[in-house]
């Protein structure tokens, strides 16, 4: 018991190097080695030590689950990673809902007496931390498997709203705490049926609770939903009486609390913003007027211009994901550069489909680090800019954050193409970014639209330049 | 006394994780929120614990279905935050 | 698995301790180191309990001697403390 | 017992924002009393539980303590506070090892059956828990006097050396450690004898080890031997198998070696160095060449000097503090004001004999915040500046720091008022600084002396202007 409880210590210690060296980009990939060892010192202490009675089960269970998880991330293309975390993180959620439930289900065999030996805890105690590994849990586990719908593109990413929801939420949480009270205070009387309906009701809020929140809060609903599946690991940890589950479980909790709430503020919202604001739906019905007209250029023009230009930034968003231009994308630069031309990329920090999104692309295409630019360096600079060109960005050069103050991204940081000279703007056709904003930098007079898969639309360029 | 220890052992935790994560550059915030949810699964611990000493065999299966659960978050979860990392730079 | 815990606190107390402190202003480092030090004179709470189980004559003077130790660090260290950071103005 | 424990974990959490509070200059004066308000709940909480057989003793410890700290805290002046924060931790480390001695005392009284009761801990745990409290505190106790007497000069500042002194430190300690190893392996024949003769051993440690180490280095031994007498409480924790104790101590322990480094950078130094280096006792041995001479100026030349300046920079160490000559340098610099100079306040972390010694002064003497400026703000302009006033400051303006690789402070950051287009330093006469170093500051072309005490050449220099 001793050393087991020791070793569950080192293991804690190794998530807590771990998760502080994943905050730094120069530790970050040895910080997620550090806290796997962790994981498996604590895996392998509780194998050794736990007087096992069903050593099938868990033998079955391990490989399973170990391949699954293997195949499932070796497999995965790079822009599928964020959903394939919301499903693991939910299935995190679920493993806390059948641990509770399981004990409970072992309560009933073998009665309080035998269950809790001469253990610390009381009946309540264990109720309580069941219930709360139950709600939580559950809440994480079907939340998240909205979050995965939603990310990859299997359930439509707008928020889904309906009269009366918040109120039905709160009717369902409602019940599940009258529920839990009754399981609690029944101890005695383990009522099983009792623990299947909260089970059920949580499922069902965390279903309903995802459901209003736009495709483009995802990253934020996963992190906040990482945080639950952190606080659930804690409250199976305290229905068994293990330290590393309490500790490893609040860790995450906690840390991953903080995580969103950094989140929000890159995206300037705020929590309550995210899970109430029904943002992204109201929007759409919303007039808007614009002036000007959005004015086509043909490849050549766009060819002319660059030849002529001095400085040219590049801003590249989701299309430039769904075009996988970024190979494409950086050929130019590198004929552009050899042309003596300045050449710049301004990463917007959501720019794409989850953050660092731009960076992962670009350094796949071996962008030069230098040429990346944040936010904050290229605005003030930008006035003096040739060419922009928005390869597949929308909402993350959309003026109206930054001049109409009626808009629903009214405020949040972009990046300012719109006072560069030129910009040309790469995309397919009329479609809207995540938000389904119209954006008023396609009519502005200094912006030319080069239509087309953004793909293609640079490989022409490359084509004119060697041509 | 030991119920107190293990609240006591939360608060701090709690306290610890509020304090471990400051600044983080937003192109970690999906490695981080990755890393952290394979960590989360931790419960297959307590899954191994629960199944092995299920005393009825819809309590091994539940037990079962737990620990698969979370084996994949917690194999998945490492391996994919691997990979992600693996695809920055050093200096990116 | 009562002394395990206590250990396990020791540890996570150590780690939030370091995690605390990040850049601390130079004129701050003084009021912090006393007050601080205020927080080391906890050991009254154990000088208390020494005092009052003591078996003997003897253990009770000794229990009185770190008593009064004890209190001189606590009630001087936060007052000490108190009148350091009266010194210096709301900005500065 | 819950009760109580519960109330721990809030004094705990009390701590743990009470620390956090302090590092920051907004927040600091309410976190200390958040801390107090722990410590007062935990006394408290004690104070009901216990069942206390002596309750006379304790009344008195706590009265006579209370009045003694009260006393001192109201009474001391503002230059002696931190030598009086020396004193109170060496109180705190002398008080975990007597919590140490008389439980073990206590063992000694009633046999180990009845002491360790049905708790969990073994006779070698309590042992070793007693000898670590001992041995941390008794260093603690008597580091601290040394400290508090060589800050408050009843003993000479300078490092006291011999040779073979690091060997007899560490002959010392390795015989406290077989001692304690005695100690602990005899447990079951407990041995006062052997436990006294490990106090006495540790005391002499204690001051052993601190009298090589100059007084300059004071603050940082001071923050150091916090560190430990929060490790000492900590210690204690264990031996009495309490949780707060066991937190608040190492809550201490963490920071206060945090602080320790912190303020080591601020100085330039390292650990290591300060502990071991002897630092100002080889210096005053080396012999020093200097080119130039220093050249005296009157009270009435700096007064044309600075008639016609445009901008004055304000350099306080030491010597401004032994004057007092704050308020008068205050009006100097509301006067030069008044006649459209720019005035600002050059303040070093390390000026004075305590951090945050300049800004305590200043801010006493009413200086305008917007005047105090940080080293790192003031030496990018201060080639642009007409007079640089030298208030009694000596080795924070010595230019050797940055440019005499061989000089013991080199490497330490400066404020170069050596770049200044003229420089006043006020000196009583030929006193060196802390350091023990000679300035070459004052043999510089650029400079000029105005010996006296600092307070009545100032006068005398506000009075020119008056009249
Ligand atoms: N980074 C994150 O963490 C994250 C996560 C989730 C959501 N979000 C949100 O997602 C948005 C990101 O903004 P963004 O500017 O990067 O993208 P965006 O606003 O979603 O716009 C993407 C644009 O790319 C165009 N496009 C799509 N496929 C293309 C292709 N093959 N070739 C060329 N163009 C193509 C689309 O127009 P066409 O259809 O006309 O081609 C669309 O206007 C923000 O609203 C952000 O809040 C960010
Ligand atoms: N701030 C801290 O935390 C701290 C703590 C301990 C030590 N230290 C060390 O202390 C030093 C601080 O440097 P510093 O430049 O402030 O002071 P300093 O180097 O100690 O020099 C003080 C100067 O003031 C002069 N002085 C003394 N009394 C005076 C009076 N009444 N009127 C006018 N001048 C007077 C002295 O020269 P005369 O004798 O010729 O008048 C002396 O040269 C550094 O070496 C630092 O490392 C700092």
């Amino acid at each position: 018991m001793g050393i087991v409880n020791l070793a569950y210590i080192v293991a804690s210690i190794l998530f807590i190097f771990g998760i502080k060296m994943l905050g730094s980009a120069a530790t970050a990939r040895r910080g997620n080695r550090v806290s796997a060892l962790g994981m498996l010192l604590a895996v392998v202490v509780t194998l050794l030590d736990k007087s096992i009675l069903s050593w099938g089960w868990i033998i079955a269970g391990i490989v399973v689950g170990g391949l699954v998880g293997l195949v499932a991330a070796k497999r995965v293309q790079m822009t599928g990673m964020p959903e394939l975390v919301a499903l693991f993180n939910g299935l995190g959620g679920l493993a806390s809902v059948l641990v509770g439930w399981a004990e409970f289900d072992r309560i009933n065999e073998t009665g309080w007496e035998a269950y809790l030996g001469d253990g610390p805890a009381g009946p309540t105690f264990i109720l309580v931390a069941i219930f709360l590994a139950v709600l939580i849990g559950g809440i994480t586990f079907t939340g998240s498997l909205v979050a995965y719908l939603k990310l990859s593109g299997k359930m439509g990413g707008s928020p889904t709203l309906f009269p009366g929801q918040k109120l039905l939420n709160a009717l369902i949480l409602l019940a599940a705490l009258v529920l839990g009270g009754v399981l609690i205070f029944n101890g005695l009387q383990l009522a099983g049926g009792v623990l299947i309906a909260i089970i059920l009701l949580c499922l069902l809020l965390g279903v309903l609770g995802v459901l209003p929140i736009g495709g483009g809060d995802m990253p934020v609903v996963i992190a906040f939903l990482n945080s639950c599946s952190g606080l659930a690991a804690s409250a199976a940890g305290f229905v068994i009486l293990n330290n590393v589950l309490i500790v490893a479980g609040c860790l995450v909790g906690a840390s991953g609390l903080i995580l969103t709430v950094i989140m929000c503020k890159a995206m300037n919202r705020t929590l309550g913003n995210v899970f109430f604001g029904g943002f992204g739906a109201a929007v759409k019905g919303k007039a808007q007027q614009v002036e000007g007209e959005m004015k086509a250029a043909s490849v050549e023009d766009a060819y002319y211009v660059l030849e002529a230009a001095q400085s040219v930034v590049f801003v590249p968003g989701y299309g430039m994901a769904v075009a996988q231009a970024q190979h494409a994308v950086k050929e130019l630069a590198a004929i552009l550069e050899g042309n003596g031309v300045d050449v710049k990329f301004a990463i917007h920090p959501v720019a794409g489909r989850m953050p660092g999104h731009m960076n992962v692309l670009l350094a796949e295409a071996d962008v030069p680090y230098e040429q990346l630019a944040e936010m904050d360096d290229v605005n003030p600079i930008i006035s003096t800019v040739d060419v922009a060109m928005v390869i597949g960005a929308n909402d993350v050069v959309n003026p109206a954050a930054a001049e109409d103050e009626s808009s629903p991204i009214y405020g949040m940081p972009i990046i300012n193409v719109h006072e560069a000279r030129t910009v040309y703007c790469l995309k397919r056709g009329q479609g809207a970014g995540f938000s389904g904003l119209v954006n008023t930098l396609f009519f502005r007079p200094n912006t030319r639209m080069l239509y087309g898969d953004a793909k293609e639309t640079i490989a022409s360029l490359v084509s004119e330049f060697k041509g | 006394m030991e119920i107190i220890l293990l609240i006591f052992i939360f608060v701090l935790a709690a306290f610890l994780g509020f304090e471990l994560i400051q600044k983080v550059p937003s192109q970690l915030h999906t490695p981080l929120m990755s890393g952290s949810n394979a960590i989360s699964g931790i419960t297959m611990v307590g899954a191994i614990i629960a199944t092995g000493a299920a005393e009825s065999s819809f309590g091994s299966l539940i037990g079962f279905f737990a620990l698969v659960a979370a084996t994949i978050n917690v194999v998945g979860g490492y391996l994919v935050t691997d990979r992600m990392l693996a695809m920055f730079r050093k200096k990116g």
